[in-house]
């Protein structure tokens, strides 16, 4: 340390461990300060966006309620964990259920891409689409998202039998998409993520018409 | 305490460019090269790397005299890590766009050895006052070659600066540059033109001096 | 030709094809060099422990009388070309540059330089390590170039045994015929002085590897040999066929160990011109005091072959076939792969000198150096299977000690990698410089 | 007989030299490549060859800019600067913009080979580094394609985009072979793959006169052989396989030899001496690399075309390659003790 | 299945650690100098990147869900505590691999690698088996990635003829770009099926 300490005794293991204990303390309170402080405002901001999204994606919808499949069935949940089973499922300001949205990740062209669709299991058509992360290539893959000929092909999509990309301006089928001309890949990989989502949800969801049994837990 | 004579202007200043913690000791590689495909990212990381860097310093020198040698460096980390999660949670509340940018890299702060390396080779030996300005010299620094470096590649990857086109509609953006290769091409060439102005300007002492030589 | 012949015959592998140029002197029967004034004949003539003087300066000397004697035991005896006598013994120009011990002889105008006939020797009588020290005393090393003292290849260990005896009649250097020639003109010696080895060595069998530009060598030797134990073996023309392991690899198929000498494998290899010095030895009592030397190259006036004393300048050489053209720039001492350009024309012929080849400015290539492309044509040259390029890159990054670990030492510098060089860069050159640097480290 | 000694050169055996030099080697290279860039400028026009241009004058520029004035004879003499902006012009797509080509060719040699110390010390082939900075940077312009067949004197607008702006494509974007394969599953006329008549950068289309090309630089001994055979070699085994286990959707041997720059790659960039290993066994090993690579890359990558990479992850890997294949040394065991 | 290989694939060359995270630079710039250091130091810290990965997954599981807070440091403390007992482990078992490793192991706690790799597998919410292929990818990718660059830097620095100006750090980033170039090929692998 400094110079002129040269005869420093030996601290005791004590001072040591107390020393780490204290240091431990205070940065313990300061970050729990600063947690507490920030939570509301952080949580606050994940819920909005996340509605935002939601929003986004159904149409015409003005609440939602997060949904996770256990134990076989949907469950009402209001923690903030996302995992491949949460489902949000979207009601109109009458309360009617318009929709679910959808979230699912799976590899794009250069990272994993995350979306959000929203599905309306009446018209068995998919309403809106939306890029939560990925890292494609700017200017290219990034249409996905950016793209709004792209966006748009989700806007009224049937799911049945599954959704195929085709090369852009042949569309011909109400399942089918126009790819983006040099980002293939990154148009592929959306509609993969949405296939394998969908046959996730196929059975899992009550058929058409009918609303989720829902159980608070 | 006897002491190097130490004056605070030369403390602040030698982060700038002498010993410009990127361009001259190559450290906190990972920060500078992860988030500095844009400008504002760049600029918020640099604000968040100073804010540790200048916070840990000061906590550091402060409490040199009570820190116990043999424990330090599991100290100065718990320093560190504390102020880089009141920095994280700070950003996370209050700029949640730009944090979900730099995603990950905020947390890895923590390792980024510019801090840690200031509070064992500076911070811990000298008062209070010199540490604060030598932090804040390096993270000046630091906060200048990270802008740098988002500057250039912002405005040739994308042809905006902060998000305001700088070119018009019909620029082509180069879009390796904010492209992990970009990363890396653009800190080479910069550190090649740092390389290059080093040499020219001790040229040109040398110059100055051969030519006071030769007046006398 | 040679393309279904190489197909057919066995040889090493990689190595070079460089153009023969031998058509100049190939057919040129071997003339004698009259005598001149001046005889120079430096101590260390041969690889090992320079020859000790035993003449004095202004003693007379007889044609053939020993005028040094070894100096130990990888050394060997030099004698008098001429008779004459000793004017000088000290330090003269070598062909190198430096100054080396040399005597130097005034040829006595007046004498015949006649050898008196001289009884054969009982050879088969002699003891093993007589016959090793009469070699010793006639002063007879390898012809090929390299000099190396042959009694000592003859100095078997009692552990090992010798089965073959290989006549080196490769011959692979560019322009040189003096091997060809000899064995043309004295097919009878080269077959004696085989046959005294074979008996003296105890061994099965003789071979002489000949390469196939030489058909009526091979032709003659393999009529005047029919029935005989010695055979004559047809090898693919390539470089370097010449070098001895090379030769093992090509005639028998079988590669001397790293370290080791033919003799370990059983075989005893002799250039052909050490073979006929040899049977003139011991037959007809005459030491080692000529040989035979090409004198050829675009810059010689008048390519011959010619038996020179040794001891002659080369310039009195030279003069005896016309000098040199306008545009010669470089005289090479040896072939011109491996041998040594020469400063200045008054150093002598040697027991090592084959040729004397004279270059113009178009063969020596002074052009530019280019960067080391790494095409790895050298490394398809290298007979030793070495990496040439990395050497010369760690010989010009001065890491030698690198290179070394790369099995430096086991380049026998043949230049084939040069000659191969698209880029003009010197790397046996860079090679010999690293080679030098870590002998003299040896403590 | 000339009265005065000569002055004597001291100059090392060997004086012999085989007769191949280095610039001649490049000029071999250069002469290869005109069959394949006649019929570039053939199917694509004159536009293609202002993109060819254009980039041999990035080359050129930057390596003049950066050489010292006393090398600089030789090093533009050597044409090796010359040879890598014509490699990396006939691999660009014929309608792009000339500022990029020229772009591309101040990165290939300055990335490629000026920073290395010029000629003869870089590692990755040049061409191939200005082309996969091109590709990274403007990728939307160097994927989109022009049919072959337009007048000769016809140029593209967007040859003649001006420098840093967007280039504005006047027909209608064609496909490559390849692109169609990987992403229609549709095959192509085979005729039409092997005289080149069909999309594609613009001197990689016909394979038959690469070939040819390729025999004269055999020929002349200026081509390993070894790079080639082992890459035709991999590529064949690998899609074989794939295409035994699957017709429908992978690719066939022949096609995989016949679309694409496969064989401007192979037969010329891979065998760049300077970024492919020394040794006879480095060869074979970079070339099986190479040819694994571009099959994994085109069918299960996300590029159509695989052969810029395979080879610079394969020049990438050259030093180590180099390194563990030193060759057997002569009466050496294989770990180079003596026995 | 399918996810665990891609998680290993991607990790290892679309998205490798060095080349595309930037992560492990330090390293990767400094010690790569030598063919074997490099190697040894790729070996060492993808041991540390398994261990780190089934600890992260641990400490994610059980305790921080209580606790998110702790996140940061209870990383580091784990990384810097698991990197130490490593240490004290192999010196006790295996003296050879010690003299091997050891003066690598201190490095390795510094290395962002680590706690990327334990960041990037919480904001993904890699399960067990995910985290363990994320870490067998970072590992083997950074070790794909150092080895590459010695190689590359070993064969420049000793014969090749760098520009002075360039030599060093410049030189060595415009490599790893370089590199980074290449390794663009791997993107899309696998990911369209």
């Amino acid at each position: 340390m400094s110079d002129n300490q040269v005869m420093e005794k030996e601290p005791s293991n004590f001072t040591l461990i107390f020393s780490m204990v204290l240091a431990g303390l205070i940065s313990g309170v300061a970050i729990i300060g600063v947690y507490n402080a920030t939570l509301e405002a952080i949580l606050a901001n994940k819920a909005h966006d996340l509605q935002q999204a939601v929003f986004r994606v159904l149409p015409g919808v003005s609440k939602m309620q997060k949904l996770r499949f256990e134990h076989d069935k949907l469950n009402i949940v209001t923690d903030t964990l996302a995992d491949e089973n949460v489902i949000y499922a979207g009601y109109d300001s009458a309360g009617k259920l318009i929709g679910y949205a959808i979230p699912n990740e799976g590899p794009g062209f250069q990272d994993t891409i995350s979306l959000l669709y929203g599905y309306m299991p009446d018209k068995r058509k998919m309403v809106g689409n939306e890029i939560l992360d990925s890292r494609e290539t700017p200017g290219l893959g990034d249409k996905i998202f950016k793209d709004l000929d792209f966006v748009a092909n989700f806007k009224d999509l049937s799911v049945d039998p599954t959704i195929v990309a085709v090369k852009k301006g042949k569309k011909a089928k109400p399942n089918e998409i126009d790819a983006i001309t040099g980002a293939t890949i990154s148009s592929k990989a959306v509609v993969r993520i949405m296939n394998l989502a969908r046959e996730r949800w196929e059975k899992r969801l009550p058929p058409p018409g009918g609303e989720p049994e829902l159980k608070a837990n | 305490m006897k002491q190097k004579e130490l004056d605070g202007y030369q403390e602040f200043m030698k982060g700038l460019w002498k010993e410009n913690p990127t361009f001259v000791q190559v450290l906190g590689m990972c920060p500078t090269l992860a988030v500095t495909n844009s400008a504002i990212n760049a600029v918020v990381m640099a604000v968040a790397t100073f804010f540790v860097l200048v916070g840990s310093s000061f906590l550091v020198s402060a409490l040199q005299r009570w820190i116990p040698s043999q424990v330090r460096i599991s100290l100065y980390v718990i320093i560190i890590a504390t102020f880089v999660t009141l920095a994280d949670y700070s950003l996370l509340a209050t700029l949640p766009a730009v944090h979900k940018q730099l995603g990950a890299f905020i947390p890895l702060i923590v390792v980024n050895c510019i801090i840690l390396g200031r509070a064992e080779a500076f911070a811990s030996r000298y008062p209070v006052k010199y540490a604060v300005l030598d932090a804040a010299g390096m993270g000046a620094g630091f906060f200048l070659s990270l802008t740098m470096l988002g500057t250039v590649r912002e405005i040739l990857g994308t042809g905006t600066l902060f998000d305001i086109p700088l070119f018009g509609k019909g620029f082509e953006p180069w879009v390796t540059m904010i492209l992990p290769p970009g990363g890396f091409i653009t800190l080479g060439l910069l550190l090649l033109l740092s390389n290059w102005v080093t040499k020219k300007r001790a040229e040109f002492l040398k110059q100055v001096a051969a030519a006071q030589q030769e007046g006398l | 030709m040679s393309l279904l012949s190489s197909l057919f015959q066995h040889s090493f592998s990689h190595g070079v094809h460089p153009e023969g140029y031998k058509e100049a002197t190939v057919d040129l029967p071997i003339q004698r060099v009259p005598f001149v004034s001046r005889y120079l004949m430096p101590l260390g003539q041969h690889i090992g422990v320079p020859a000790r003087p035993v003449v004095k300066v202004g003693q007379q000397l007889r044609r053939g009388q020993m005028i040094a004697e070894p100096g130990g035991f990888m050394s060997t005896a030099l004698h008098s070309p001429v008779t004459g006598k000793v004017v000088d013994i000290g330090p003269h120009r070598h062909q190198d540059g430096s100054f080396k011990l040399a005597i130097e002889i005034e040829a006595d105008p007046y004498a015949t330089q006649r050898m008196e006939p001289q009884p054969p020797k009982d050879w088969e009588a002699m003891p093993m390590a007589e016959f090793v020290s009469e070699v010793q005393r006639a002063g007879i090393v390898g012809m090929g170039g390299a000099a190396f003292p042959a009694h000592v290849k003859y100095s078997i260990p009692d552990t090992q045994h010798i089965d073959e005896v290989l006549v080196n009649g490769a011959e692979c250097e560019p322009y040189l015929t003096n091997d060809h020639r000899l064995m043309m003109e004295r097919p009878e010696a080269l077959i004696r002085g085989t046959e005294i080895l074979m008996r003296k060595l105890g061994a099965r069998r003789a071979t002489i590897g000949v390469e196939d530009n030489k058909p009526d060598a091979i032709a003659l030797l393999r009529g005047l040999l029919g029935g005989t134990a010695i055979e004559v073996a047809s090898l693919p023309m390539k470089y370097p066929q010449g070098a001895e392991k090379m030769l093992i690899k090509a005639v028998y198929d079988r590669e001397v160990p790293a370290g080791q000498l033919p003799r370990d494998l059983g075989i005893l290899v002799n250039n052909v011109g050490t073979v006929v010095a040899i049977a003139d030895w011991f037959d007809r009592g005459i030491p080692l005091i000529e040989r035979v030397v090409t004198v050829s190259g675009p810059g010689a006036a008048y390519p011959a072959n010619l038996i020179v004393p040794l001891g002659t300048p080369v310039r009195e050489v030279l003069r005896f076939c016309g000098g040199l053209k306008e545009e010669t720039r470089e005289v090479v001492m040896g072939g011109p792969m491996m041998g040594a350009p020469t400063a200045s024309l008054d150093v002598p012929v040697l027991k090592g000198t084959s040729g004397i080849l004279a270059f113009t400015e178009a063969e020596t290539r002074t052009g530019t150096e280019y960067p080391c492309i790494r095409c790895g044509r050298c490394l398809e040259a290298c007979p030793y299977f070495l990496n040439p390029s990395r050497f010369a890159r760690l010989a010009k990054a001065r890491l030698f000690e690198e290179a070394k670990g790369f099995h430096l030492m086991d380049c026998v510098e043949c230049g084939s990698c040069t000659f191969a060089c698209p880029s003009n860069i010197p790397i046996v050159q860079l090679i010999r410089t690293a080679k030098n640097n870590l002998r003299s480290r040896k403590p | 007989m000339r009265s005065k000694d000569p002055k004597l050169l001291l100059q090392p055996a060997p004086i012999l030299r085989q007769g191949m030099t280095t610039p001649t080697a490049m000029r071999d290279v250069l002469l290869a490549l005109m069959p394949a860039l006649a019929a570039g400028a053939w199917f694509f026009g004159l536009g293609a060859l202002l993109v060819v241009a254009a980039s041999i004058a990035g080359a050129l520029a930057i390596e003049w800019a950066f050489t010292p004035p006393e090398r600089r004879a030789q090093a533009i003499g050597d044409n090796s600067a010359l040879l890598t902006g014509l490699l990396l012009g006939m691999t660009l797509p014929p309608a792009l913009p000339m500022w990029m080509a020229f772009i591309g060719g101040m990165t290939a040699i300055g990335l490629g080979k000026i920073i290395w110390g010029g000629l003869g010390t870089n590692l990755f082939n040049p061409a191939l580094l200005g082309r996969a900075f091109l590709l990274g940077t403007f990728p939307i312009a160097m994927t989109t394609w022009t049919d072959p067949g337009a007048a000769f004197f016809h140029i593209p607008s967007s040859v003649l985009a001006w420098p840093f702006q967007s280039p504005v494509y006047d027909a209608v974007a064609g496909a490559t072979p390849l692109g169609l394969m990987k992403f229609e599953y549709k095959g192509s006329d085979f005729l039409n793959l092997l005289i080149g008549n069909t999309g594609g950068s613009l001197g990689e289309t016909s394979g038959l006169l690469l070939i040819l090309g390729g025999l004269y630089l055999w020929w002349r001994r200026d081509l390993d052989w070894r790079i080639p055979a082992a890459i035709i070699l991999a590529a064949v085994l690998f899609s074989g396989i794939l295409y035994a286990v699957n017709p429908g959707k992978f690719p066939g041997p022949l096609f995989t030899l016949f679309a694409g720059g496969f064989w401007l790659g192979t037969l010329f960039m891979a065998t760049d001496p300077v970024t492919s290993p020394l040794t006879p066994r480095g060869a074979w090993i970079f070339g099986l690399g190479i040819g694994f690579l571009v099959v994994l890359i085109r069918v299960f990558g996300g590029f159509p075309e695989g052969m810029m990479y395979a080879i610079l992850l394969m020049n990438a890997a050259t030093p180590l390659i180099d390194r563990y294949t030193q060759p057997r040394v002569f009466g050496r065991g294989r770990e180079g003790k003596a026995p | 299945m399918e996810n665990l290989v891609w998680i290993f694939i991607s990790t290892l060359l679309i998205n490798n650690f060095v080349l595309s995270y930037f992560l492990g630079l330090c390293p990767f710039l400094g010690v790569s100098g030598r063919l074997e250091t490099s190697f040894r130091l790729g070996m060492a810290t993808s041991f540390v990147l398994v261990v780190t990965a089934i600890s992260v997954w641990f400490l994610n599981t059980y305790v921080l869900i209580y606790a998110p807070y702790l996140r940061l440091i209870s990383f580091i403390v784990v990384i810097a505590s698991t990197v130490q007992f490593i240490e004290m482990a192999i010196k006790k078992l295996s003296p050879a691999l010690f003299k091997a490793l050891g003066i690598y192991l201190p490095l390795i706690t510094t290395n962002c690698a680590i706690l990327g790799l334990a960041v990037f597998a919480t904001s993904r919410n890699y399960g067990f088996l995910e985290g363990l292929a994320f870490a067998l990818g970072a590992g083997a990718g950074f070790t794909l990635a150092l080895v590459l660059m010695a190689g590359i830097r070993e064969e420049i620095e000793k014969t090749g003829d760098i520009p002075d100006l360039v030599r060093g750090t410049a030189m060595n980033l415009l490599v790893a770009g370089s590199l980074s170039l290449a390794f663009m090929g791997f993107a899309g692998l696998f990911s369209a099926g």
